[in-house]
Formats: structure tokens, C-alpha cells, sequence
């Protein structure tokens, strides 16, 4: 047991520093370490005390190797403070087996949630108002971040409290959540295929003396059919080994521009 | 043309946007904000928005992940805005002939800044050795300068130096290569097809390929009827007397969509959490299914 | 005005309709049935539904749980619906002038029969003890009576003294108030906002979040559909070659909403009644979330 | 074992009088009490005899304090006889506690399902029916309720012959089907909200030359916003401390009196 | 009239398709293939399919149950297809008039063919003592011509000789009996109701109620609001000015139909399957349910 | 252990005389039964060898009878042949047994997926498309049914593989398919009812001195509510004793012709 006691102050200064600062050292060779340990230097400084060798081992042992999701990294903030408090420099081996093991689980299902589901759907709903030239959409996403950054900054106590347990009783709802946002991710990708795709069939063969119009057939079988069908090709080109989808981008771009260039399809 | 206040403008916005995205993450540092803040700066913000719009759903659903360099939508859209506006370059146009190879170019800088941090990286150890508390933080801190300058640098030069290339473009894209002109803007609308599929990609599409068709076949239903009500809405201007008695008619709210979509989620939330055993089989599933899904991304 | 006949029909079903909801509760002693039922009294049926139906909405959902008084929406439509027909008051202004108000004055008298039945609960102990089943009989019959007069002399007193004191409404807000004749009218519109929101509090709005949100956001979209149409099709009957044409456009069918409300339902019926265990623990759950949503009742 | 065996004239004899008598006597006193003395008091004097001292005992204990839902009040009376019956007035202590134990549960979810949601469903069908002139929802209505009262009839015997068991059997059946009939009320509830308040802004405040159509720019965003919109504000409203809906019909009717004078909103 | 190779196509045709029928089922052996094939040969394709639909939808879901006999109803699309074209008889009057009786009277010839067959197998137990295999297959195989000749010979019969008859037919219903030709049209408006009772006596209505609502309601609702737009657009047509600003318009597409129902299935599908025991439950319950849906088939 | 041990070659000799031979031989008295002979009769040649007394036994067994649904009847030859192949004439009561013992329930289940479910769908697709001149539904009919073929190809081998195993583990998969199939085949009714049966009240009483437009007030109340009438009137009809289907379409097409004939219904 250590003497020093975490504080709400303390609290504040962590997430403050956590929201603000905690990629802003991003490398490849250590990713994220020197934000782990910037963002809680000051409070190692007061569990250890300054210029004690415990302070430097800790230090050292938080400029280690590091990378999780920015969303979800003061989770383990929180337990690794908990044990540190407790156990002081006893805990070392304890809290960086705990930032190894945990960190990839967060990793993987906080880049799910918080960089692909969430900005893809409020992403879409903003682009669709701003292709109307109504820029509400931007500001309604703004706000549901301002709700995730809320949610970001009470898990830290959270944590600090409900320790390491927090993770295993947390693990049922996050997938469920996760399951559910990617529900409606698939959802919202369908309606966006159906409304912010717009080309049509150009082509009108002439069959006998009149003009075959494609175009209204396809729409009379099933409307939109020929945006779902582009974005079914380039699925299954995204599946093709060594696609990266900078490579997709291009293929699509050349083979749109061909094939608006010969009349083939046009702008909706 | 663009004026300096202008470039100035946007090139601060340029750093401020790659940091936010790292950190606080509050959606302005989006290509439909950077369109939209690129088009008010430039005083046209509905070509601000049509091009923010285009470039937010091409890159729908690609974050960065494991540190993985990404297409950099942003400074694209806001090279695109800038000059479609500054040079009246057809916006649809904009979007595929600057908008996305400018987006591709940069990965490289994003490259250069993640490496350059190692050299900080390296100072914070020597600080930790000294107790130098002050110069950790400071080193530390100091991180930001690569990352802003990554995007500052190119999209201030590009801003300042990249008219004439531009006006070309739009000489000829107007003139002997019109064919050109006309498949970009073509290519533009097709676009977001690619950053639909790549966000299913990371999508448990197959386990729920049945959202996937509920969501398109509403959709397609539904825009279909309030686009025919639109169409004969404005075709009917052409009879005075008669369009005197019509109100406005406006398209399909995909915010309804969206909360539609909203509440199936819920439902299946609902079904999941009340039943322990079995939601825990299912979301084990889900974790493989979306490993399938997978795609090799972009470090080119 | 108002015949003496009227006056005698409209005050017997104001008794009527208070044994009706106490006992076998045939929704003929429902507000829209009142409205109805004045109307066909007075000979104008529409005026009649119209005031019988928000009404009926604004008080939707409240029912007398545990003896608790209620504001007497159909004592409040019959006055409203006779002298809206009466003296040509406008209809939404006669909800709100009128209806509202009777109602809510009402609860006095319904809380002085509930009290005076108290004197009969006494005889009957007496009974008892003599094994006179006549009497107790007699006297638990004898209840009717504090019950029917408690809204037939209200409202019979009002519709034969209160025609005085309606022509001054009238007469103000069609002329200096008129400020307040429209404010009362837009009321109407806004008054089921009122018995939408009490109903919500007392269903497990939580739990069923997903169910508020498919309800409003597809009867949102068909409605703004089948009213565009109905829109055009009014539009264009000032052209008459062409309104040859047209058949005649419908509003939305709410029969057709409530249908998909009820297949809903029965989809999520047959899930939790296939799956034992789970559902149980549901059903627990939904009783708490329906307690959160208890309001404190209209005792006054 | 008394020697009185209920037949169906019984059954039927006890059922008009619940459907047509059960409520007469309500007093706050004793609620129901003298109600259910009446309803039985025929079949008790054939169970017990005329002038016996059983009888006047058992007539006694009846006219205790009772309330329940009188769509539900059958149930307990089924139990109760089968019980009276079987045991005569050694029953007596059986049927008080067992009244007693019942009343409340019944109460609970009887008046949700038969006083708040069916009326709230059918009210509501028959309203925006009616208020396009068409009488027809009223007798979709009646026609319900007809239903409804064949299901009160029926009851009694069915709860006579299988006893308390039958209450633990119905717990699950009744517990889901209140739960659907509360899931159908609320998709209604959002319906009517989306077609019945009619109201718009009417307020067009000058940005620089141009009126600005809020109205107009609210429906491009989500059709019937603003209905949502008021409904969520007076459910608001509803939860403060102290207020009741009477209270919440007059503020909203001074509110859009108000507003509605300013022309700030009108009819739509 | 109907010339020689028409017969011969036709005929020929209707001997395949039963082969088909009992064999690979390709659907080339349903009335709706039946009349685009008949249509095709007669050189009026829209005949054809709008008779082979008529005819697919009476007889949807009827199968061959346990080597019950039904109504054949592809060959009757054949002769209505035949004489319709050949005769100008209206389509609707052919369905009712030639293809439903033509159709019924065929069950016979269909339960001479499986009698006729008992013959072959008797020949091939004779094979089996003698070790004669190539003469078991022989016989075997040659079971193929009672089939195919249930279905040539009263065709090509009807076909070849049938003409007279029906020109009579149509002769008296464009004369004398006009309202027995108008009611036949309607008859063949209504006829599709029985295939889709009969289809839903097979299928497990009970438990899948809510499909039913969700399925008629949503329908009703879009194929109103398709209908209706339709109906303005061709009004429209009257006013050229406004009408060349027009897109065309549509009905509603039942495919579109048909991914929702396909989802919801899904979805069903999926949840069933995530719950191992009480969808096991469940399903014996739909085993039962389905029973009672069983109706006396059609021996005549 | 027999000699001979069943190659592809083989399976795809019985699968083409299943697809395309199997119920040649159809008859009132032992139905599939030479079918069941022709479609194994090389192999059995070659496991019990021309012109053995067991060749003889294993044919006479197979002529008995034998009547199951044609798109599962290889699932039944496939644990057949494993047996044969394992134990030979000794298995004879074993194959006897599991012939007679499953192929009344592929008979239930692959009548309800295979004859009825499956085209009551795409005959609906198909026959809506066809109503409005197009038909290309027919060849999503087909394609669908090419699907279904090489489902029927596959399952010999998995079987063969499997043996009885595969019986019990495909138990739960069938049902829920089947569940799923039946529900989007009753969801397809119900579109279907709404769209195909295009009849309309032309009956217009004169009530005072205006016609009442019938029609239009049904509707107001439900779009489309006269052809679900008919419908239910149809499916009641059905389910009176001694009715079939020959019948009801008779009395549907006389009662038809009648309203039709007296101006009561008219197409729509
Ligand atoms: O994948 C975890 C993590 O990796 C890197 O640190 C960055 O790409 C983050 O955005 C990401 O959340
Ligand atoms: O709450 C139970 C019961 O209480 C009172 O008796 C009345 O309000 C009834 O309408 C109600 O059903
Ligand atoms: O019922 C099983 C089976 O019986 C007979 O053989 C035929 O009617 C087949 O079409 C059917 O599959």
C-alpha cells in the first residue's frame, strides 16, 4: 500500500491529458508508449514521489511499447492505477502483463465501434443532409462525438474502482453493442447504396427500329438495382487478394471515367 | 483565384484537422466538415458541401487502424473545394480529378510524420533517465509538429503553387478532352460505391446480409416514391395555376431511415442481452464472421 | 339552439355512460362515442366526431386505477359537441373553451358519488345481520343512482342554463378576443400531444423505445407520401382535362398502421413465449420499467 | 364437503351480475366489497342454506374491503367457490387470505391491459377515424369490447375448476401478453404522434431579405419533427414532481393559446 | 386460326413439360412457362404470359402430394394461350372459359396415366427373375410414354378439333350472352384468390400470422402510393407542356416485395437457430400446426 | 465387407438417373419402386455380381414399394448404398427397414419445401412480372430451380459419407429452413393478396339522391381490404369438409360470374 490516494483532481488531469495529448507521439516503433506515459506522469509522481528509483523503474516501465484504441485506453488507465496505488512498485510485473494482455481486445473492438461504426453512420447521415446542401447532419454528428467524448472521460473512475473485473462483466454488453451498431451499420450501408450511388444506364441499344431503354427495365424489376449492383462488384473486388482499397479506388475511378466517356452509363 | 487569407486559413486548418482526428476526435476532423468549413472560407459553401459529402461517403467506414495509414479524405477535400470554387472547376469534376489523387498522395506524409516520432521517442528516454519531468512533457508535446506540418506543408504548397496546374486541367478537361471531363464527373458519382464496399468489408455482412437487403429495398421504395412526388412537383411549376395550390415537396429523410435502421438495432440488442447463454454462442460467431471480413489495408 | 328533446336525450346518456364504464365498459361510454352520439343528437355527426375524437385523444390511456378520479371527458364532449352545434362555435375552439374545461370540473362530482355510495355499504351491513336478501340487494342496486346523477345533473343543468354564458364566448372571441379564438383553436391541434405523452407514461416506453421510433418514423414517411398526393391530386383539380383522369387519393389508413403495430406484437409475443426462462426474467423487468413510469394521479 | 354442486345457470347467474352490478356499490370505504357480496350472494344461500348462522358469517366476510380489476374479478371469484364448495366455512380463512393475496395482482395488470392499453389502441383507431368524418373505428371498437366481455365470461368457470393453480399457469401468458399489448400501444402512440397533432411553425423571421421557411426546413431534416417534439416535451413535463395531467392539459392549453395568438405556430 | 406446326409445337410441349414436371422440375413445366412458351409459338408473347399467370396463381402452392392428382393446369394455360391468339378471344374470358375447365378435366387423363404404369412395373418383376437387366431398364424407362401421351393426346385432340367449339363460344359471349362473357372476365380477376387460400391452407398461417399482416399491409400501402403516382403521371400525359418534364413512372416491384419477406425470413432463421432447445420446441409445434392446415386433396 | 467400394463415377451415374429417370415408372400400386430399382440397378451389379442369388434377393427388395419426395429421395440411397456396400445381403432387414422408416418423413418435409413453398414463391415473382408483360421472373425461376438441382446432386455423397447420422443433424436445420420458407411464403400471400386479385365494389346504391361510392369508403378504411375478404372467404370455404380445391375453384368461378354478370364486382 502506497500513501498516495487518487483524487477527482486527479482524475481531471489524466482524461484532460488522455483527450487532448495521448497520440500525439505516435510512432512506429512505440506506437503509443510515450502518451501512456505522459498522461499519468504526474500522478506516478506522486504514488512513487520524485526522483525515487521506484519512479524511474515505473517511467521506464510505461515508455514500453504500447497501442489500443484512444477510446478505450483509459480503461486500462484506470485498473493499472488501481494496482499501482496498491501495490506500488510490487505491482510492476501485475500491470504490464495487464496493459499487454488487454490492450488488443480494446484495440480490436474500440477501432470497430469508434472508428468504423460510429463515423459511418453519422458520416453517412451528414454526407446524404450535405448533398441536399444542408450542413445539420454535420452538427448532429458533432454532437453524438460530444456524447462518446463523455463516455470516454467517466470510464477512467469506472475502472479505477470496479478494477479488473470490470472487464469480464463488460464483455457481454460490448458485444452486444457492437453486434447491435454493426446491425445498423449493414443497414445504413443498404440505404446508402440506394439513394447516394446515382448513375444510371445511358446505353439504349436500338432493337428493331426503337431504342431499347435498359435503364427503366432494370428499374421496373427493382429500383436502384444498378447502383446495388456496382457496390456488390467492387465488394467482390475488395475480396481479391492484395486489393488494398487505395488500389480499389483507382480501378473504380478509371472504369467509371471509361466507361462514362463511351456513353455507357451517365450521372443520375 | 484564392486569396492569401484563404490559403492561410485553410492550411492552419489542415494541422489542426490530422490532430483532432488522433485525439479528441470530434467529427470536424471529417471531409464533410472540411468541405463545409472549406466552403464557407471560400464563400461557396454548397460546393463546399457537395464535395465534402462525395469524399466523407468514398471513405466511409475506413478508420486508421493498428496505426495503418489511410487515404487522407480531409486535405483532399479541401485541395478539391478550393480550387473547384477558386478556378469554377464543375464540383463532380473536382471530387475525382483532385480531390481523390490528392487524398492517395498524402499517405505519404502521414507515413513520414509517424516515423519522424521515433526521434522524440527517443529523447523521452534519455529524460525518464535525468527525472527531467518538464522535458518528457515537453517532447512529448512536441509530437504535434510533425503531424501538422505532415499536412500543412503539403496543402499550403499545393494551395499556393498548384493554380496553373489546375487552370490547365480545366482548359483542356473543357476543351479537347470534354470525354475526360464527362467520365470524372460520372466517376464522382460512383465513388461512394467503393467506400460502401469497403465498409461492409469490415462489416458482419453475412450475419446480417438480412438488414442489408431490409435497408436497401426500404430505401430504394421509399426514395423512389418521394423522388416521382418531387418530379411531378417540379414538372407541374410549368402550370402556374396549378402549382399555386402545391406546397414543397422535399426527398426522403434519411434521418428517418437512419432511426429506422436505429430501432431494428435496438431490437436485436434487446433480444440478445435477455437471453445470456445463447448471445454469448452468437457474439463469438459474430467475432469470426467479422475476421473473415477482413481486408489487407492500405500501406500501399 | 338547443331543444328541450336534446336536452332530455343528451342528460339520460350522460347517465347512461357512467354505469356503462363501470360495469360492462362497451366503449360506448367512450369520448369519440359521445361525440358521435351528440352529434347524431344534435344533426351534425361530423361536428360531433370532430370533438369526440381529440377528446378521445387528449385523454388516451387514462384509466381509473384503484378509484382515482379522472378528468370526465365525455360529460366535456357533450357539452361541447351541443353547443358547438348550438350557437356555431368553431368545433377546436369548443374543445378547448368548453370541453376541457367541464371535464376537469367534473372529477368534484365524480368524487361526491364515489362518497356517498359509503352510505350504502352501511345499510347493507344491517341487512345482513336480518339475512334480508332483498334489502341487500335493494340497497347495492340503489348505488346506480349517486352515480347517474352525478353527470346528469351537471350536464343537464349546463346544457339548459349555460346557453347564456356560450353565446358571450362566442361573441368575444369572434370579435374583440379574436386573438384568443385563434389561440384556442390552435390548442385543439396541440391538446393530443397531452394524452399521447400521459399514455407514454404509462407504458414501458423504455423497453419499447425501438417500437415508438418504427411507429412514428414510418407512419411519418407514408403520411407525408399520401398527403403529397393527396396534395397534387387537390392541386390538380383546377386543371380539368386533367383531373378527368384521377381517380380520388386517401389519406393514410391508420387500420393499416395498426395492423403492422399488431403484427409487431404478435411477433414479439410468440418470441417470448418460446423461449421459457428468459422471458420470464423479461416480464419482472417490465414491471419495474413500468413502475418508473407511474405518474401521480388526478386526485387534484 | 358442503352439498351444493354450482351448475352452469350458477355460473351464468354470477357472470351477469359482475358484468352488469359489480361496480354499483363502489365507495371509498370498501371499493367493491358490497359488489361482491351481491354478485354471489344467490349461490352462497344455496351452499350454506337460508337463516343459517354459516350463512351469516360467510355474508360478513364478504362485505370486507375487496378491490380489483372488474375484468378480472371472476377469477378470484371461481377460486373462491370452488374452495366455499369443497369446504364450507371452514373454508373461510382459505378465501379471506386468498382475496386478499389475489386482488392486488389482478388489479395491477388488469387495469393496464383492459383500462389503459386496449382503450388506448381502439381509442385511437376510432379517433383518427373520426376525425375524417368516418364512424367506423367506434364500432371496430365496440366490437372489440364485445370480445373482451365474452373473455370476462368465460373466466369464471375455467378458474373454478382448475383453482389457484391456474393463477401461476396465466402468470406467463398474461406477463407476455401485456408486454405485446404494451409494445402495440407504444408503436401507436408513435404513429398518432406522427399523424394527429397538428400544428406547424408559422414563425418565418426575415434573415436578409428572404422569410426563413423554419417549417419547411424542419421537414426536409425528418418529417413531423415538431409533433415529436412537443409529445417528448409534455412527457417531460410529466415527470417533474407534483404535476398531474389535468395540471399538464391547462399548462398546454395556456402554452399553445399563447403561442398561437403570437402566431408563432398555427394549424398545420 | 392455329396452324399445323403450332399443333405440333404445342403438343410436343405438352408431353415434355410432364416428364419435367415428375423428373428435374426446372419450372419450365409451370403455367406461367407454359404460357410464355405458348405465347412465343403463337406470336403474341403478352397473351401468353398474361394467361400463364392467371393460371400460375390459382394453382400456386397446389404440388403433387403423395401421387394425388391435381388440376393440370399448364396444360389448360396451352389450349386458353392457343385459342385466345388464334380466335381474338379476350384473354381474362379465356382463363375462365377454356383454361380452368380444360385444366380439370385433365386430372383424369393424369390418373389414367399412373394406372397405366402398374402394367410396366409388372413386366419388370418378370425382368428380375430372368436377371434381364437391360430389359428391366426397358421397361422402365417406357413408363415415359403413358406420361407423355396423358397430356398429347387430348391437347393435340383439343387443338386440332377444338376450334369450332370455341368459336361458337366466343361467337355467343360477344352476342347474346355478353354478361356470362363480362363475368368471365371478372371470374378471372378473382380466380388467384383461391390459389393463394389454398397455398395458405398448406403453410402454417396460424403461426405466421404477423408475416401475413406485415406482408398484405405493407403491400397495400406501397402498391396504393406506386398506383397512385402512376395514375397522376398518365393524367398528366393530357397536359403535354407539364408532361414532358416527367420521368416515367412505375409500379411497385414485387421483387423489392420479396427481399423484405426474404429478410424477415432471415432473420427468423437466424434467431431459431441461435436458441438449440426451445426452437426445437418450437418446431414441433409448427409440425402440428401445419396439420391441421391439411386439406382433402383433389381425387375428385 | 462386400468387394466393391462405390467411386465417383458411380454417384454421378445415380444422380443422373435420379434427376432425370426416377419417377418414370410412377404407379397407383408400388408408386417409386422401379424407380428405386433403375436408379441403383448398375451398382448393385457390381457389388453382389450378374447373376448372383444375392443380386436377385436385392432387386426383388427393391421393387417393393417405395414413395418418397423426389428432391430428397438420394438421401435415402446414399445410407442405403453404405450399407449395402459394408454389409451386403446381411444388411438386406437393415435397408429394408431404414427405406420404409424415413421416407415418410422426407416425403412430409420435401413436399412442403420442394412442391410447395419453393414455387408458390417464385410462381408469385414470376406471375406478377408475367402480369405486366415481362418475363423475366420465369428465368429467376429457373435459375432458382438449377439451385435446387445441385442441392439434389450433393446430397447422395454426403449421405453415402454420413450414413444415419446425418438424419438427426439436419433435423434442426430443416425445420428452421422449413419455418423460414413458410414464413416468407405467407409474408408472399399476403403482398400477393394485395396486389393480384384486382377486383373492386361497382356496386353504388343511391342513398337521398347521391350514389355511395362503396368502394372508395372501403378504401379509406384499408387499401386493398375487398380482395383480402375474398381471400378469407375462400380460405373458410376450404376448410368445410369434403371441399378440394377442384371444387372450391368451380364455386369461386360460378359465384364470380354471377357478381360480375349483376354489376355487383368488377375488375379493377
Ligand atoms: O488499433 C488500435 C489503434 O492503433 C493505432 O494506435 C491507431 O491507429 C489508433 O487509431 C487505433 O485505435
Ligand atoms: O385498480 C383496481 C380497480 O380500482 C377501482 O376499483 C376502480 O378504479 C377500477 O376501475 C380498477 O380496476
Ligand atoms: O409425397 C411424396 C411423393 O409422392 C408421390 O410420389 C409424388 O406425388 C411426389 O411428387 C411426392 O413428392
Amino acid at each position: 500500500m502506497t500513501n498516495y490516494k487518487l483524487n477527482d483532481k486527479d482524475f481531471k488531469q489524466i482524461n484532460e491529458r488522455s483527450l487532448f495529448g495521448f497520440q500525439l507521439g505516435w510512432n512506429y516503433e512505440r506506437m503509443q508508449a510515450s502518451g501512456y506515459l505522459y498522461h499519468i506522469l504526474p500522478q506516478l509522481r506522486k504514488i512513487y514521489g520524485d526522483g525515487t528509483p521506484e519512479l524511474k523503474e515505473m517511467m521506464e516501465t510505461h515508455t514500453q511499447f504500447f497501442n489500443t484504441s484512444n477510446f478505450f485506453n483509459t480503461i486500462i488507465t484506470g485498473i493499472d492505477l488501481a494496482v499501482e496505488e496498491e501495490q506500488g512498485i510490487k505491482g510492476k510485473e501485475t500491470v504490464a502483463g495487464m496493459k499487454a494482455g488487454l490492450m488488443g481486445s480494446f484495440a480490436a473492438i474500440g477501432d470497430s465501434i469508434f472508428a468504423a461504426l460510429i463515423p459511418a453512420i453519422f458520416g453517412a447521415i451528414a454526407a446524404s443532409m450535405a448533398k441536399q446542401g444542408n450542413p445539420i447532419g454535420i452538427f448532429i454528428w458533432i454532437a453524438a462525438q460530444i456524447v462518446v467524448d463523455v463516455f470516454r472521460w467517466v470510464q477512467l473512475k469506472i475502472a479505477y474502482k470496479e478494477g479488473v473485473n470490470l472487464v469480464t462483466t463488460m464483455q457481454h454488453t460490448l458485444n452486444a453493442l457492437t453486434d447491435a451498431a454493426s446491425l445498423m451499420g449493414v443497414f445504413m450501408v443498404g440505404a446508402l447504396v440506394a439513394t447516394m450511388i446515382n448513375v444510371k444506364f445511358a446505353w439504349a441499344p436500338v432493337v428493331g427500329t426503337v431504342p431499347l431503354n435498359i435503364q427503366n427495365n432494370l428499374d421496373m424489376i427493382l429500383p436502384r438495382i444498378l447502383p446495388a449492383l456496382i457496390c456488390g462488384f467492387v465488394y467482390w473486388m475488395l475480396g481479391k487478394k492484395g486489393m488494398t482499397s487505395t488500389k480499389a479506388i483507382f480501378i473504380v475511378l478509371v472504369l467509371a471515367i471509361a466507361l462514362g466517356a463511351l456513353g455507357i452509363i451517365a450521372k443520375a | 483565384m484564392i486569396a492569401w487569407w484563404q490559403i492561410v486559413l485553410l492550411t492552419l486548418y489542415a494541422g489542426y484537422q490530422i490532430l483532432d482526428e488522433l485525439q479528441i476526435y470530434s467529427s470536424m476532423s471529417a471531409p464533410v466538415f472540411a468541405g463545409f468549413f472549406a466552403g464557407l472560407v471560400m464563400g461557396d459553401m454548397k460546393t463546399g458541401l457537395t464535395i465534402g459529402a462525395a469524399m466523407q461517403l468514398t471513405v466511409l467506414g475506413v478508420g486508421t487502424f493498428g496505426g495503418a495509414s489511410k487515404i487522407d479524405a480531409n486535405s483532399g477535400t479541401l485541395l478539391a473545394v478550393a480550387f473547384s470554387v477558386g478556378t469554377g472547376m464543375d464540383p463532380n469534376q473536382a471530387i475525382t480529378a483532385l480531390g481523390v489523387p490528392v487524398a492517395a498522395l498524402m499517405i505519404y506524409t502521414d507515413i513520414l510524420a509517424r516515423f519522424s516520432n521515433t526521434f522524440f521517442a527517443h529523447r523521452i528516454d534519455a529524460q525518464v533517465e535525468k527525472f527531467n519531468y518538464k522535458g518528457i512533457e515537453r517532447y512529448f508535446v512536441a509530437g504535434a509538429l510533425p503531424w501538422a506540418l505532415s499536412r500543412m506543408i503539403p496543402v499550403g504548397l499545393g494551395l499556393a503553387l498548384g493554380g496553373g496546374v489546375v487552370n490547365t486541367i480545366v482548359a483542356y478537361i473543357n476543351g479537347p478532352l470534354k470525354w475526360l471531363g464527362d467520365g470524372l464527373s460520372v466517376a464522382g458519382a460512383v465513388l461512394p460505391a467503393v467506400g460502401f464496399a469497403i465498409l461492409l468489408r469490415y462489416l458482419p455482412v453475412r450475419k446480417h446480409i438480412a438488414y442489408l437487403l431490409l435497408g436497401f429495398t426500404i430505401t430504394s421504395l421509399l426514395t423512389t416514391l418521394f423522388g416521382s412526388i418531387q418530379n411531378i412537383g417540379t414538372a407541374l411549376a410549368a402550370a402556374p395555376k396549378v402549382a399555386a395550390g402545391l406546397g414543397s415537396f422535399n426527398g426522403l429523410s434519411m434521418l428517418a431511415i437512419a432511426l429506422i435502421g436505429l430501432a431494428l438495432a435496438i431490437i436485436a440488442y434487446n433480444n440478445s442481452t435477455s437471453q445470456p447463454a445463447p448471445a454469448a454462442a452468437a457474439s463469438t460467431k459474430q467475432a469470426d464472421s467479422s475476421d473473415e471480413g477482413e481486408i489487407t489495408d492500405d500501406e500501399l
